[in-house]
């Protein structure tokens, strides 16, 4: 076999895969049962859901209150974190595995345009994710 | 035609062969090598071996040791010089393993490990827990793909070699994915196709040990050595044959009869079950004689206990044992013993060559089970054979690219004309033969008339009716018609040609044992039940004639150690 | 040369259908399906955090879309997905040992074992910290 | 030889001609049936006793020569360890390896299996060869249990018949040739990391795994493939970004 290139680009995204793939394993499902279903599901009030809750949540007032007035400072910083982290790691990992889902169904012959769209669409929105976070006080 | 030339050809890719390739291609960079075989390498019979290879490594042993042992479990029959040459490489042939990447097992400050082997008076046998073959061939395989000077032709099976003005001059091949035959010519040609066990019915031994080398050296004018001498192992499961390494008694088996005793107490009370292979073997056929064998599906049989060794033993340093135990004898060791018993193994006989690897035949080399140069005599001790692929391999190779580089190119000289014969015999001769007989049952004829009369015991009458029987299935081989009338991968055509080589190798093997009146290591016979060194203390010499076999005698070396009775 | 032979090697197509065949393939094509759910909802998300800059007549309309039947069922089988997800994930992380116990890589079932238990412990974290509780 | 009175058992055989028809097409066989027989006996019956044309590879029938792989019901198998009891369903389909170009019957085309299998460099790289007077290199058994089980691997290729991945990029290097490197990756006695990674981290390397982890499955030798390819794909980020991280920093 002739001696093929080495690939250096994908093992980047394949460690952004697999980092992705732990925050998204830990994270996602706590984090959907919260924020998608409980309410239908009455286990937590409408108070925590209106606008109102949903400003108070992003502004970290749980966390703040619950960590006191030592690490009350980190309590802000924790949902915008949280959010950039299931946002960013959910983009990187899915979009990789999404690449192998495409080249399974035969577009693997499209790697050279498939690898920048995928992980472009990934990049954009971390970074989509981060400003919008971010922009709440 | 498309013209294949190289200054090496070796034919088979076991462990000979393969470290015979990789000592030519260290000799020289510029030397041309091509393993020619029927398998791919890694399938090479090499693969089953379990139990171990001998090389003194350590202090407490020496070269004398080990060459006492293997000579006194010859029956003093090995050529004492070819002995002492051996044990002498052995080692630096292991720790080359080791080198390469081996995984042998390790005592717990890293050095190689050695476990106890039969017929060893010392642990001298380096050993991969129990996949000792396996590992060793893999090894030798990966291995020789760094080297760019070897190139392989995979899967081409090789029918003949050409010969001209008495020199080797290449070999004829068919190439099974193309269904052609190919001349291949060569300065040097080295066999190294392994033993020849499926001449038996009951045998360790793969569909592909069917010999086809010493039958081509046979017909190639090189003579055959000590084909009487064939060794039965005592361990083997009932049924399909396959081996349960020694190493279950080097590390502690026991043998055991239906009545629970450890029965070797009667035969070899000093070794027990560390006693010589032929020693055993018959012990267990008297013992299940005298009927105090277990009743199986498969006849009688003895059973080898482990139950003693523990769980932790048995997976550690017999995992394959277990595997196969359960596998195929649907028996776990742990907790129970495993039925065995004797079943042909190894050849001890084999192409005659000396320490280097010379047949006699200029330009033609031989190297393992295929070869006989003698370490083993009348029968080999476990674990050196490994070793003796090793050490002649190499020599073999080396050998090989020394004549090759003193040969003058390989001339413009058309080879390919000398495979119209062979041609004209394969493809217009058997490939379109229409006849009567069918392939399988001459080939089962042969196997069991080996089995029934050449067997661990024979006597005059048994060898007189063997080889009456052997020349009429020759008769009756001509006969046998190819269903399979396209040459490509033509499966038919290579068990048919294959049994045409077993057919004189049982011929070979049946005459040599008529011809030697004495019983001396695995050869037993009843109407000569001792040894006779007055009269047989000579190697048998088998060369092909226009009208048949011929025998010759050729003096055993001896320089340290006088015969003496061999008791254990 | 004496024989001319034909040989054709045959290719064998494989069925668009080959992963029905076996029920761990169909394991697989889920798992790997699970990508899609969890890129959408990361869209999702953000649409929603675009909504709640937008003030609370956008954020307002967003709920009742989200709370809506059928965007329920769809956040259910997301759910389902990412747990899929979880589930697979870590008896896949399994097979790569970060560590080892006296030198020898901890058995997989262990590692499952520890990342089941992590998660669980971690969602009941989130749930307290986060949300402070139900 | 079948007796009177004993059990017969149906076989469907994929078979396929090159000489005499273009597509494969099924035959079906009825034998005598004992309760130990293994699948390749049932073909070696076939062979001996009714059709010698039928083709295929074997040979130790110990199941350690790698030779005798075959899809059975749909499921990569070694045929001579498999046996025709623990099949429930009949007649029992024996078909050619899954992923391989078919040569004849149910012999498979192996050389790009081979191809792949040098490209992983699976042999020991040295900077410094220690002369062999000097003896063996100390290995203790700890070191030799880290890649035991990688260098089990019988070259069966029942792990690329299974692999999806390998069914439609037949470039894909695949499991056993993964393994196979990792195995030396992980054998104290080697020093040729970085060129064996390089060789293994290309387009169709191991990055094309998607863990589907079914090679592991039929492993009949416990090898693990799967999970050597993921240890080689950490390996071998982590080796890239350090480098990429750290441009100085000796490799
Ligand atoms: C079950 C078993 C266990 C054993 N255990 C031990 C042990 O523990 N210790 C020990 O020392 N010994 C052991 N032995 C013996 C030892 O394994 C063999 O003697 C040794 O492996 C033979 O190696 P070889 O290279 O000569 O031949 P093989 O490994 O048999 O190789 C023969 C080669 O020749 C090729 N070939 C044959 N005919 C042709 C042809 N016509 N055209 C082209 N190529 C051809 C084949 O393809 C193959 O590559 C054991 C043997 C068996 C059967
Ligand atoms: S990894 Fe397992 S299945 Fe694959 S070739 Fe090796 S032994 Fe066979
Ligand atoms: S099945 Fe194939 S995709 Fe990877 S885990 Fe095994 S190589
Ligand atoms: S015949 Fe050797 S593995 Fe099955």
């Amino acid at each position: 076999m002739a001696a093929a290139e080495v690939d250096r680009v994908t093992p980047m995204f394949w460690g952004l895969f697999s980092a992705g793939g732990f925050v998204v394993a830990f994270l996602l499902p706590v984090f959907i049962f919260m924020n998608s279903l409980a309410y239908g599901l009455h286990v937590v009030p409408w108070e925590k859901v209106e606008y109102g809750g949903a400003l108070r949540w992003i502004r970290g007032d749980p966390a703040t209150a619950l960590l006191g007035s030592t690490l009350g400072w980190l309590g802000g910083w924790l949902p915008k974190l949280f959010l950039v982290l299931i946002i960013g790691g959910g983009l990187f990992h899915g979009l990789h595995r999404f690449k192998y889902v495409l080249y399974d169904v035969g577009l693997h012959r499209a790697k050279k345009v498939l690898d920048p769209i995928l992980y472009g669409i990934a990049a954009a929105g971390t970074v989509a994710a981060v400003v919008l976070a971010f922009s709440f006080p | 035609m498309e013209r294949l030339a190289y200054d090496i050809v070796i034919v088979g890719g076991g462990a000979a062969g393969l470290r015979a390739a990789i000592a030519a291609a260290e000799t020289s960079r510029s030397l041309r090598i091509a393993i020619v075989s029927k398998v791919y390498p890694m399938r090479s019979h090499t693969v089953s071996a379990e139990g171990g290879t001998a090389a003194v490594l350590r202090d407490y042993d020496s070269f004398d040791g080990h060459g006492f042992d293997t000579v006194k479990g010859s029956d003093f029959l090995a050529d004492q010089d070819a002995v002492e040459f051996f044990v002498r490489r052995a080692p630096p042939e292991v720790i080359q393993m080791e080198h390469w990447g081996c995984p042998w097992s390790r005592d717990p400050d890293g050095r190689i490990a050695v476990r106890a082997f039969g017929g060893m008076t010392v642990k001298r046998t380096v050993f991969a827990a129990d996949k000792v073959g396996f590992h060793m061939l893999h090894t030798l395989f990966q291995t020789s793909l760094k080297y760019e000077n070897i190139e392989r032709l995979d899967e081409w099976f090789v029918t003949q070699i050409l010969a001209e003005g008495g020199k080797a001059v290449g070999v004829a091949a068919l190439e099974l994915r193309s269904g052609t035959l190919h001349a291949i010519a060569a300065k040097a040609v080295v066999i190294a196709t392994g033993g020849a066990g499926r001449v038996y019915e009951f045998t360790t031994n793969g569909a592909i040990k069917t010999g086809d080398g010493m039958a081509l050296a046979l017909r190639a004018a090189a003579p055959l050595k000590d084909m009487e001498f064939l060794q039965f192992h005592p361990t083997c499961l009932p049924g399909t044959g396959i081996l349960i390494t020694e190493a279950a008694r080097g590390e502690g088996g026991y043998l055991i009869n239906n009545k629970g005793e450890r029965f070797l107490k009667k035969y070899v009370p000093e070794k027990m079950e560390l006693g010589p292979r032929d020693i055993l073997s018959r012990s267990i056929l008297q013992e299940i004689r005298e009927g105090r064998g277990f009743q199986g599906p498969y006849g009688q049989y003895v059973g080898l206990d482990l139950r003693h060794l523990g769980e932790d033993v048995i997976n550690k340093k017999l995992p394959m044992v277990r595997e196969l135990a359960e596998e195929y004898a649907g028996v776990d060791p742990v907790h129970e013993p495993i039925p065995v018993r004797p079943g042909q193994h190894y050849i001890m006989g084999g192409v005659h060559t000396d320490v280097r690897g010379s047949t006699g035949v200029p330009g033609l080399f031989a190297a393992g089970e295929a070869a006989c140069v003698s370490i083993n005599g009348a029968n080999r001790l476990g674990s050196n054979s490994l070793s003796e692929c090793l050490v002649f391999g190499g020599e073999a190779g080396r050998s090989a690219a020394a004549y090759a580089i003193s040969q003058p190119a390989v001339g413009s000289n058309p080879i390919s004309g000398l495979v119209k014969a062979e041609e004209a015999r394969i493809f217009d001769g058997l490939l379109k033969r229409e006849g009567g007989e069918n392939l399988a049952e001459v080939r089962s004829d042969m196997q069991h008339t080996m089995e029934e009369n050449v067997g661990i015991y024979r006597n005059g009458d048994s060898l007189e009716k063997a080889l009456a029987h052997v020349r009429e299935l020759r008769r009756r081989y001509e006969r046998v018609g190819v269903r399979d009338k396209d040459p490509f991968f033509n499966t038919e055509l290579t068990t048919t040609l294959e049994l045409d080589f077993m057919l004189d190798l049982a011929e070979a093997i049946a005459n040599a044992a008529l011809l030697r009146r004495e019983s001396r290591g695995a050869h037993s016979r009843t109407d000569y039940p001792k040894r006779d060194d007055a009269n047989f203390l000579h190697h048998s010499m088998a060369f092909r004639t226009a009208t048949g076999l011929r025998f010759d005698k050729l003096p055993v070396k001896i320089t340290k150690w006088q015969p003496a009775a061999r008791v254990y | 040369m004496a024989v001319e032979t034909v040989r054709k090697p045959y290719v064998r197509q494989r069925s668009a259908w080959w992963w029905t065949k076996n029920p761990r393939y169909v394991l697989f094509q889920f798992r790997e399906l699970s990508s899609v759910f969890v890129v959408l909802y990361a869209f999702l998300v953000l649409w929603q955090l675009w909504a709640l800059r937008g003030g609370s007549d956008a954020y307002y309309a967003f709920l009742v879309m989200w709370y809506s039947r059928p965007m329920m069922a769809l956040n259910a089988v997301i759910l389902a997905f990412a747990i899929l997800h979880s589930v697979t994930w870590f008896a896949l992380t399994a097979k790569v040992p970060l560590f080892r116990i006296k030198g020898r890589p901890p058995p997989a079932a262990l590692v499952i074992g520890a990342s089941l238990a992590i998660w669980v412990a971690l969602s009941l974290l989130i749930v307290k910290l986060l949300y402070g509780g139900f | 030889m079948a007796d009177r009175g004993t059990k017969m058992i149906k076989l469907r055989i994929s078979r396929y001609r090159p000489e005499r028809s273009g597509e494969p097409f099924d035959q079906e066989f009825t034998i005598p049936y004992r309760d130990d027989m293994v699948v390749l006996d049932a073909l070696n019956y076939i062979k001996d006793h009714i059709d010698p044309t039928l083709t295929y590879r074997w040979s130790c029938r110990m199941g350690i020569c790698g030779s005798c792989g075959a899809n059975v019901d749909g499921t990569p198998k070694l045929t001579c360890a498999l046996y025709l009891r623990d099949l429930k369903k009949r007649p029992v389909l024996i078909e050619p390896l899954a992923n391989f170009a078919v040569l004849k019957d149910l012999v498979v085309d192996i050389e790009p299996f081979m191809e792949k299998l040098e490209a992983a460099k699976p042999y020991i790289i040295r900077k410094d060869e220690r002369p062999i007077e000097r003896g063996e290199y100390r290995q203790t058994p700890e070191e030799l249990e880290l890649y035991r089980q990688q260098s089990l691997c019988i070259n069966c290729m029942l792990c690329y018949s299974a692999c999806p991945v390998y069914g439609h990029d037949e470039k894909f290097l695949g499991p056993a040739a993964s393994a196979l490197a990792l195995r030396y990756e992980l054998d104290s006695r080697d020093q040729g990391s970085e060129e064996r990674l390089a060789a293994v981290a290309t387009e169709h390397g191991i990055w094309q795994c998607t863990f589907v982890g079914e090679c592991s499955v039929v492993c009949p030798k416990h090898v693990d493939p799967a999970g050597a390819i993921q240890q080689l794909k950490a390996l071998a980020a982590t080796r890239l970004m350090k480098a990429m991280l750290l441009p100085l920093a000796p490799r």
